[in-house]
C-alpha cells in the first residue's frame, strides 16, 4: 500500500511551491493591512468597527475551505487508500480549527459594539460554533489511538460524516431561528460593499489563503518526517538483539 | 500627533478593533512558528535517526525537500 | 434473516440478563430531568417553557452515553471480529445490533417521556407530540451514535470523545424534535417538523449502517 | 458429522503485512492442499498472529493474494468466512450466558442449520458438557480456552485458524485438541495454527515468519 | 506521604501525556451547554434566567463522567491490584487519584465556567459566585464521584447502576451552588450557601475516600 | 542488592477458597521456609490462581489462616503487602509512560527509598536497558512480560508470587528467570510459582491444586 505513495514527488512539488506562496502571503497581507488599517475609510453606519471585518470575514473564508480540504481528502483517503491523503487531512484540520476560532473570536469582538453583545444565538454563529466542534472532534479522533494509521482512517470516516452534516446544520440552524426569533437581531451582511472596503476583504482573502497553502505544505512534510522517524524507531525497537523479536528462538 | 491618536483610538472602539487584529496576529504567526519549529525539530531527529541507520544516508535528501 | 434475528436475540437476552442497561439509561434519563427543577427554581413557567428542550437534551444525552458500549463489550472479548467472520454483511449486524439497543434503551424512554414532561409541567397539548417526534428522532439518534461507537472502539477514553464526534451531528434532531413540540404546544402545525425528522430517519437508515460497517471493519485490522 | 470435505486448495502468493506502519513480511508463499496442515513458527512479533487475521480476512494483504482453488479470496468476503473457523487470543464469551448458550449462538451464526446435538458433542469432547449450564463468567482462563475451541466442533467449516490454541490449556486438553485436529484433517479439513509450544501436528508444512522478515532498511524504505 | 505525592505525580504525567483528558472533559461541558439554546430557543431572557442551572446541572453530568473512569484504566490494566498490593492505605491511594483528577479535570472546568456563562447571557455580577461555588463544588463531586467510580468497577453493568445512585448525593451541591449564583445576580448575601458548600467539602473529604477504598476492596476480590 | 532476608516462614493452614459461590478447593496446607520454593500445579480451574490471590490478600480465604513467622497474616494487610510481589496474567504497564518510568513508579510505591540503580539493573537482568526510554506501548507482549518481571528486582520483597510467569517469554528468557529466581533463593526469598510449562525449579515442593478439590457431592452442596 504505501509503495505506491510518493512523497517524493509530494515534496519535490512542496519544496518548489512553497517560498512563492510564503512571499505572497507576506505581500498580500501587508497590503491588505495598509488598505484595511489606513487608506480606507470608516463606514457611515458602523464605524471604526468595520474594520474587523477584514480578519473576520476571511477567517470565516478560510474555515469553511479547510473543513471542504479535509472533507476531499478524506474521501480520497478511503477511496483511494493514498497515505499522503490522510496526512493532508490530518495537516488541514489544527489550521482551520484555528480559522474558525478566529471568526468565532472577532465575531464577538465585533458583536459587542455592534448589537450590544458578545453572543446571540443567531444563525450563522450558531452552525460556525458547530463548524468548530466538528474540528475538535476530527482533531480528537486523529490523535485518540495509538496506532496512527487507524486514527487518520477513523477521523476520514468521521470528516464525510461531518461534511454530510454540515448544510443540514446550516438548513436547520436557519429554521431554528426563524421559528423563536425572526430578525430581531441586526441581519449579516450587507447590500452592497464599497469598492474601498472590497480590495483590503479581497487581498485579506487571498492573503489568508496562501497562508493556509503555506503552512499546509509544511505541516505535510512535517508528517511525513514524523512517520518515517516512527518507522525508524519501530525497526529499531523490533531489531534489538535483546528483544524479544530478535530470533534467538525459532520454533 | 493627535491625529495619530484618534486613529489609534478608532473612534472608541479601539480595544474591539486592535484586539481582533492582535488575537488574529498571535494565532497566525503562533500557528507559523509551531508549524515550522515542530518541522524543524522533526527534521533534526530524523537526520540523527538516519546517521545511526546504516544504509540510509543517501536518501535523507528527500526529506529536506 | 435468521441471522439477524439471532443476533437481535441475542443481544436483548444479554440485555435483559445484566439487567441493568434499560434501567439504567431511564434511571439516567429521569435523575437527570429530575436535577432540573433544583436548578431552576420550581417557577411553574420557567419550567413549562423549558419542558421541550430539557426532555430532548436529556433524552440526547441519555442515548449518547448508552450507546458508548454498543460494540464496545464485543470489541474488548473478541466478539466483534468473530461477529465479522460470520458469513454476514458486516451492515446487517450494525442494524442488528442498533435496532436490539433501541429496543432496550429507545423504547424505555420514549415510555418514560410523558411521566417526566408531566413533571416538567409540559403543556398537555405537547405530550402527543413529544412522543411522536421521540418515536421518529431516537432512531435516528441510535445510527448516529452506532457510527460514533464503531469509530471510538480502540481510541483512549472512547467514552468522552464519543460525545466529542456525537453531539454536533445530534444537532439537527434536537433542534427538530424541540420545534415540533413548541408547535404542537402553541397549537400550529407541526407537520413540516415530524417530516423533517421522518426523512433525518429515512437517510440514516442506510447511510449510518454503512457508515458504521466502515468504522469497524478498521477496528478490527 | 460431515462426510469429508471435497478437494481444495488455498494458497498464499506473494503476500506482504503491514501492521502499525511497519511491513511485518513479505513475499510469503504457501499452498496448502486438503488434509493437510501448516504451522506457524517464529519468534514474538514476527508476525504469526497478523498472517492469520490476514488468512481470516479481518486483514488487508499490503501485496499480493489468497486463493481458494484458484479463485482470488478477497472477491467474495463472506463466502471466504463461512469457509473458516477462527480462534485467536480473545475467547469472545459472554459472561452471562450460559456454556451451551455462548456456544450455539455462535454455531447458529455460522450455519443456521446447526443443531443442539453437535453442541452438545463439541462441548462433550472438550470435556464442558458438565458445565454446559455454568455461566461463563464462572469459567477459569482453560475452560474459556476449551469453549472457545469447541466453537470448531459445533459447526463444520473446512479450514481452521489456530492462534496459540494450547496457551491456557492443561496437558490432557492438549492431547485432546491434537486429537480433533487428526479427525479433522482425515475428513479433509485443513489446518493453519500458530504455537510457541509443541503441539504434535504430524507431518505439518513448517512456515518460519521469520524468515519473511523484510530487511531492517527495506521496512523503512517501503514507508515512503 | 512521600507514597501519596508518587501517586499524584505519576496520574498527572499520565494526564497530560495522554493529553486529551481535561480536552475531553471541557468539551463535553461546553458542548452540552451550548445544546441548551438549541432546546430552549435563543431567548436571551429565557437563557438569563436558567444559566446558573443549566452550567450547575451539566457541570455534575461532566464531572460524573469522567470519573467514571478514575479506576477504570488501572483495573483494567492490573494496576489496581499492585496498587492495592504496596505498603500504602488504600483511602490514601483515592485521595491521591481524587486530587489529581481534580487538577486536571475540575480546574478547567472552572476556567471554562464563566466563558459558558457568557454564552448563555448570565447576569455580569454573577460571575465571581459562579466562580467560588464551582471551587468549593467540584471537589465535594470528585469526592463523592471517586464513590461511584469504584462501585463500577465490581459489577460493571450493574456498578454502572450504582454511579447513578451518586447522582442523588450530588443534588445538594447543587441546590446550594445555585442557590448562592441566583442570590449573587440579585444582589442578596450568599454567604450562607457558600458556608454550606464548604462545610459539604469538608464532610466528605474523609468520608468519601474511606467509602471508596471499601467499594475497591470488593472490586478486587 | 540485600545481604539476605532473615529465615522466616510462611504457612497455610486448612485454606478454603470460595469463588462464583462454588467451593474452588479447601483444606489446603503448606508450609515455607526461607529458600524454598512452592509450585502450584493442577488442570484448568483447580484454583492455582486464585490460591495466588488469596496468598497476595487478594482473595480472603473462606476458611483457614495464612501466617508469617506464626502470627496471622491477615491482621496487618500493609505489612503483609511490603513483604510480597505479585506478578498476576496483567501487565500493569501505562503505554504513555516509558519503561525506566514504569518501573520506578511500582519500586517507589513499594519503597519510597529505592534508587534509580536498582532499576537499572533490573533492567539491564532481564535486557530491557536499552529500551528503558521506549514508552509501554511500543513493546511486545514478550518485552512487556518481562519489564512486568524486572519489578521483582526493582525493589526487594521476600516472597514472590507469581502466576504463569513464563507465559510469553521466549526460551533465554525463561533461563533468565529462572536464574533470577534461584538466586532470590539463595539469598532466602521465598518463591510460589503456577504453572502449565516446565520451569525448572530445583528442590520445590509441589502443590497439586486437583487434590485440594471438594468432593463433587459438597462442591454442589456449596452451590446453595
Ligand atoms: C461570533 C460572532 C460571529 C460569527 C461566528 C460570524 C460568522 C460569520 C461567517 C461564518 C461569515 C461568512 C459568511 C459567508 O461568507 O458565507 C461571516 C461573514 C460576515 N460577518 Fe460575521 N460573524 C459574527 C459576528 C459578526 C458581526 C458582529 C458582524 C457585524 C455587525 C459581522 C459581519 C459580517 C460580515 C459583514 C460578513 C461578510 C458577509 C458576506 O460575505 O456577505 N459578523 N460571519
Ligand atoms: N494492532 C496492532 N497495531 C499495530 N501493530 C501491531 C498490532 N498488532 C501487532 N502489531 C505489530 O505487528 C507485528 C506482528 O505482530 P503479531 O501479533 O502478528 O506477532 P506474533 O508473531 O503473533 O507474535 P506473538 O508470538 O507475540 O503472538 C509486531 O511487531 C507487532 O508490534
Ligand atoms: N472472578 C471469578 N469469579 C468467580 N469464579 C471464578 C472467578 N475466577 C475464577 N473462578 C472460578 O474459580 C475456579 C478456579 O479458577 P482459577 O482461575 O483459580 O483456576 P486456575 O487453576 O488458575 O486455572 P487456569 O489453569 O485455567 O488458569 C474456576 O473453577 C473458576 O470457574
Ligand atoms: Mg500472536
Ligand atoms: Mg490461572
Amino acid at each position: 500500500m504505501h509503495r505506491f505513495a510518493n512523497p517524493a514527488r509530494f515534496l519535490r512539488l512542496a519544496a518548489a511551491i512553497q517560498p512563492w506562496t510564503a512571499a505572497a502571503t507576506v505581500l498580500l497581507i501587508g497590503a491588505g493591512l495598509y488598505f484595511g488599517l489606513i487608506a480606507s475609510p470608516a463606514d457611515y453606519q458602523q464605524g471604526q468597527t468595520v474594520r474587523i471585518m477584514y480578519v473576520h470575514v476571511p477567517s470565516a473564508w478560510l474555515g469553511m475551505a479547510c473543513y471542504s480540504t479535509m472533507a476531499i481528502a478524506s474521501a480520497m483517503a478511503l477511496i483511494w487508500k493514498h497515505p499522503l491523503a490522510d496526512l493532508i487531512g490530518k495537516s488541514a484540520a489544527p489550521i482551520g480549527a484555528a480559522f474558525t476560532f478566529l471568526c468565532l473570536v472577532t465575531g464577538s469582538l465585533w458583536g459587542k459594539p455592534m448589537w450590544g453583545t458578545w453572543w446571540a444565538w443567531d444563525a450563522r454563529l450558531t452552525s460556525m460554533l458547530i463548524l468548530f466542534f466538528l474540528y475538535l472532534g476530527y482533531m480528537a479522533l486523529a490523535n485518540a489511538f495509538d496506532d496512527p494509521t487507524r486514527g487518520a482512517k477513523a477521523s476520514a470516516v468521521l470528516a464525510l460524516a461531518g461534511f454530510v452534516n454540515v448544510p443540514v446544520i446550516k438548513f436547520s440552524v436557519d429554521w431554528w431561528n426563524t421559528l423563536h426569533q425572526p430578525a430581531s437581531v441586526t441581519k449579516i451582511g450587507m447590500p452592497s460593499i464599497d469598492p474601498s472596503m472590497l480590495l483590503p476583504l479581497l487581498l485579506m482573502g487571498v492573503g489568508f489563503t496562501t497562508f493556509f497553502v503555506t503552512v499546509l505544505l509544511v505541516r505535510v512534510r512535517s508528517e511525513i518526517m514524523a512517520s518515517k522517524i516512527r518507522a525508524i524507531r519501530l525497526m529499531q525497537i523490533h531489531s534489538t538483539p535483546g528483544a524479544v523479536a530478535s530470533g534467538e528462538v525459532v520454533g | 500627533m493627535s491625529s495619530l491618536a484618534t486613529y489609534f483610538s478608532m473612534g472608541g472602539y479601539a480595544s474591539y478593533v486592535w484586539t481582533s487584529y492582535a488575537l488574529t496576529a498571535v494565532v497566525m504567526v503562533g500557528l507559523a512558528v509551531s508549524t515550522w519549529r515542530g518541522m524543524k525539530a522533526r527534521e533534526s531527529e530524523l537526520k540523527v535517526l538516519q546517521d545511526l541507520t546504516p544504509g540510509r544516508r543517501g536518501r535523507s535528501k528527500d526529506t529536506q525537500g | 434473516m435468521t441471522r439477524l434475528s439471532e443476533i437481535i436475540r441475542r443481544d436483548l437476552r444479554l440485555a435483559l440478563r445484566q439487567g441493568s442497561d434499560s434501567i439504567m439509561v431511564v434511571t439516567f434519563f429521569v435523575l437527570t430531568v429530575v436535577l432540573f427543577p433544583f436548578g431552576l427554581g420550581p417557577e411553574t413557567n420557567l419550567l413549562e417553557r423549558t419542558s421541550a428542550g430539557i426532555l430532548w437534551v436529556t433524552a440526547l444525552l441519555a442515548s449518547m452515553l448508552s450507546l458508548d458500549r454498543l460494540f464496545l463489550a464485543d470489541y474488548e472479548d473478541g466478539s466483534l471480529e468473530l461477529l465479522a467472520l460470520t458469513p454476514t454483511a458486516l451492515e446487517l449486524l450494525v442494524i442488528g445490533k442498533v435496532v436490539a439497543h433501541w429496543l432496550t434503551t429507545g423504547l424505555p424512554l420514549i415510555v418514560a417521556a410523558p411521566v417526566l414532561a408531566v413533571l416538567l409541567q409540559m403543556n398537555g397539548d405537547g405530550f402527543a407530540t413529544l412522543v411522536l417526534t421521540m418515536l421518529l428522532g431516537t432512531p435516528t439518534l441510535s445510527l448516529i451514535g452506532a457510527i460514533g461507537a464503531a469509530l471510538v472502539l480502540g481510541a483512549r477514553r472512547g467514552g468522552v470523545l464519543l460525545s466529542l464526534l456525537v453531539l454536533p451531528l445530534y444537532v439537527p434532531v434536537l433542534i427538530f424534535g424541540v420545534g415540533a413540540i413548541d408547535a404542537a404546544v402553541q397549537d400550529l402545525p407541526s407537520k413540516a417538523q415530524l417530516l423533517v425528522l421522518g426523512g433525518m430517519l429515512l437517510a440514516a437508515l442506510p447511510l449510518a449502517p454503512w457508515a458504521a460497517a466502515a468504522a469497524l471493519r478498521q477496528a478490527l485490522e | 458429522m460431515t462426510e469429508g470435505w471435497p478437494s481444495s486448495s488455498f494458497s498464499a502468493d506473494g503476500l506482504a503485512c503491514v501492521r502499525g506502519e511497519r511491513v511485518v513480511f513479505a513475499q510469503l508463499d504457501f499452498q496448502l492442499a486438503s488434509g493437510e496442515a501448516l504451522l506457524l513458527l517464529g519468534p514474538n512479533g514476527s508476525g504469526k498472529s497478523s498472517l492469520l487475521r490476514l488468512l481470516a480476512g479481518l486483514l488487508k494483504p499490503a501485496a499480493g493474494r489468497l486463493s481458494w482453488n484458484g479463485a482470488a479470496v478477497a472477491d467474495d468476503r463472506e463466502v471466504h468466512a463461512a469457509r473458516i473457523h477462527y480462534v485467536g487470543h480473545h475467547d469472545a464469551i459472554k459472561p452471562v450466558l450460559t456454556v451451551l448458550e455462548n456456544l450455539r449462538f455462535w454455531a447458529r451464526l455460522h450455519d443456521p442449520d446447526s443443531g443442539d446435538e453437535a453442541a452438545r458433542m463439541a462441548l462433550e469432547r472438550f470435556g464442558l458438557w458438565r458445565l454446559h449450564e455454568v455461566p461463563g463468567k464462572l469459567l477459569s482462563a482453560g475452560q474459556k480456552r476449551r469453549l472457545n475451541l469447541s466453537r470448531l466442533l459445533g459447526a463444520p467449516a473446512p479450514v481452521w485458524l489456530l492462534d496459540e490454541p494450547s496457551v491456557a490449556l492443561d496437558k490432557a486438553s492438549v492431547k485432546t485438541l491434537e486429537a480433533v485436529i487428526a479427525e479433522h484433517r482425515a475428513r479433509g479439513g485443513m489446518v493453519i495454527l500458530s504455537t510457541h509450544a509443541d503441539v504434535d501436528l504430524p507431518g505439518a508444512q513448517a512456515l518460519h515468519l521469520d524468515r519473511f522478515a523484510p530487511a531492517p532498511a527495506a521496512a523503512v524504505e517501503a514507508w515512503i
